[in-house]
């Protein structure tokens, strides 16, 4: 219990009636756990008050209070417990009933939510509206003031039973389990991204806008051939240290395939990656590339 | 042991160990070896049969099919662990079967028919199981979150879709003031998803009838995909 | 179903999801009705008999006996996990593309284009992809690597020559297409995009043969279960 006051103690037989008794019996079933509760414990003099018919212990009031999902179901609790027909409530009765739970809770100081409150406010109200007489003239027009408090019970508790339908249903790790078993050894290989060049070519553009490199007349002009040959020559060069220069270029690729290794040549010497050496005049030309 | 279709797809629903499409047993294969749905179908009818006199059987949920341990060995198998298995409180259920039956559907709604406040906590249960989802916002002032059940959620619950839940009670009407009261339900509560079977409830062999449900597979027809 | 001590077993194994041994099949039963470790060993041997014929066996491992799908079913097994293929990143894209565009390129060089890092990741990516290369180091303080393009990048996208890939200028003229290619680009560009959308210049024939090829990345595979 959290709460600790003061306190008078009190044993159910000693002060309650039969209805008390046999109501907190009935409570206690909701939580059997709370059942070796011998005494009830009683808090000051709110409780000396209370009606007789009412009594309930307050620790079985707090259970009592978590075992009802809310004011519509204390509501339903009452009717029930009265075997009244949900059409047929009598709401001045139920009215006085539910005030003198809510009482009760507030006297015992739990915090109420406040939502039986508000019921609570919607109950006397109707009750008022029991009590005008009714203009003949326009009963057609005039709901039942009850009408509105009817249809959320029901509603709640066709809800209430769904629950209580969906909690009955068989269900996986209750009464069923999916039934597995080893999978075998599996290599697995991952498959490697899809791309398409035009996301490629895209990227590039983005770059390039962002780089606001599409004035640089640099790029622009480069034949992408030099640049893949560059590319090439530096490739054979890792391999092979000093090349002859003749045998970069290959007489079968024809006049514009000398022209692009010779450019990709001086752009390579442009930019300091080869160096040409040449011991002797007229002797043959080596590339290799720059200190390395 | 021959390596057949029927074999494969025994293979496959056990490795899984989650429910399996037609979809999904489908791509198991690679395109010149496929196999038809229909020869799906019928391979999957097979490995339903074959269970006859097992401690399983094959069924037919939300998401697909799966080998599942057949009830009546759950006294048994429920003794593998020690540890009982979660209970849910009824604030749970009740929200849970609120967003079942009325999805999709806010938390103020719920809280308007339940008349109480839905905790975060349940909120964030039923999403972390994969229960219920948000699909969407009302188009309301604060734009709240609707929540709608999932295929996990009927695949834990043993059932093919929404239609297998127990169907609503009724709401009777005020007897002798019934017509003039003006008691139609706001259009949220229209479309019931258990309208189909709007009856009033089966009394008694409901229990029966929502453990037949869930199809064993083999046994009846070739049942329709669900997906 | 005849429920025996076959079964139970069977639901049980199933149900665990791990090897069981026998000590631990005798507690699924109640004291009274606990089968001797004898009866226990001649019931699991039937367990593994049954399996005849099906896509699993029952083995036995260090820590008890389990149902274990055939290895020679892998091949299909395999593919129930079979990982999409990741996507790779634009940053990845851009530095890809600056090394075709511009090799032989330093790191430093293709950051200082693209005016942010490129990670060690994306070169080691492109590395191991063997899409690009090292082909020198540059001859200044550090001598960094000069990456190029290798000819298994050529033959990846059909190119025979680099010479293949459009000149910068109708790069240009792609970006102003993208808005139809449903290729995402970055917020900055919306402007354009709406301006790429209205120019007459686009043409149409172009635009639908990239929204095609588009549509082959994005939609490849067959998309498997959403779980």
């Amino acid at each position: 219990m959290t709460k600790s006051p003061k306190q008078s103690t009190q044993s159910i037989e000693e002060n309650g009636s039969h209805e008390t008794a046999a109501l907190a019996a009935e409570l206690l079933n909701v939580r059997p756990e709370q059942a070796e509760m011998p005494f009830a414990m009683v808090r000051g003099q709110a409780v000396t008050e209370l009606p007789k018919d009412l009594y309930i212990p307050p620790q079985a009031l707090e259970v009592f209070l978590e075992a009802f999902e809310g004011p519509l179901d204390l509501l339903l609790y009452l009717i029930r417990r009265q075997n009244l027909d949900i059409l047929d409530i009598d709401v001045a009765e139920i009215t006085e009933q539910y005030m003198r739970y809510v009482e009760l809770m507030d006297a015992m100081q739990f915090e109420l939510a406040a939502e039986y409150l508000l019921m609570a406010a919607m109950l006397a109200e109707i009750k008022s509206r029991m009590l005008l007489p009714r203009a003949t003239e326009n009963e057609e027009d005039e709901e039942d003031p009850r009408a509105n408090l009817v249809r959320r019970l029901q509603e709640y508790e066709r809800f209430k039973k769904a629950a209580e339908d969906l909690e009955a249903l068989p269900r996986l790790e209750r009464e069923l389990w999916q039934a597995s078993a080893a999978p075998p050894d599996i290599r697995s290989e991952r498959p490697l991204p899809e791309v398409d060049m035009r996301e490629v070519l895209l990227a590039l553009g983005e770059v390039l806008r962002r780089a606001e490199m599409y004035q640089s007349h640099h790029i622009q002009r480069e034949s992408l051939s030099t640049r893949e040959r560059m590319s090439q020559v530096l490739e054979t060069l890792k391999h092979d240290g000093f090349v002859p220069f003749v045998t970069l270029f290959r007489p079968e690729e024809g006049r514009l395939g000398v022209v692009v290794t010779f450019l990709a040549l001086m752009e390579l010497m442009k930019e300091s990656l080869i160096e040409l050496v040449q011991t002797e005049g007229f002797g043959p030309i080596h590339i290799k590339v720059k200190s390395e | 042991m021959e390596v057949g279709l029927v074999q494969i797809l025994e293979g496959a629903l056990l490795a899984a160990g989650e429910p399996l499409s037609l979809q999904r047993m489908a791509i198991l294969f690679e395109e010149d070896e496929r196999p038809s749905t229909d020869e799906l179908r019928s391979a999957i009818k097979v490995v339903g049969e074959r269970c006859e006199d097992r401690g399983y059987e094959l069924v037919q949920v939300a998401s697909g099919y799966r080998f599942q341990v057949r009830q009546s060995l759950s006294d048994w198998v429920a003794r593998l662990w020690q540890e009982r298995p979660a209970r849910y409180s009824r604030a749970l259920m009740e929200t849970l079967s609120l967003i079942a039956y009325r999805q999709p559907i806010t938390r103020g709604e719920i809280e308007e028919i339940r008349g109480v406040a839905v905790s975060t906590n349940i909120v964030k249960t039923l999403l972390e199981r994969e229960w219920v989802r948000v699909v969407g916002h009302r188009d309301v002032p604060g734009r709240p979150a609707m929540y709608a059940t999932t295929r996990q959620f009927l695949d834990y619950f043993n059932l093919k879709s929404l239609d297998q839940l127990p169907p609503l009670a009724e709401i009777k009407e005020l007897d002798n003031l019934s017509g003039e009261l003006g008691l139609e339900l706001p259009p949220v509560l229209d479309g019931d998803l258990a309208n189909g079977q709007d009856s009033p409830e089966a009394p008694g062999s409901q229990g029966d009838a929502v453990a037949d449900e869930t199809e064993t597979v083999g046994d009846g027809e070739a049942a329709p995909e669900a997906s």
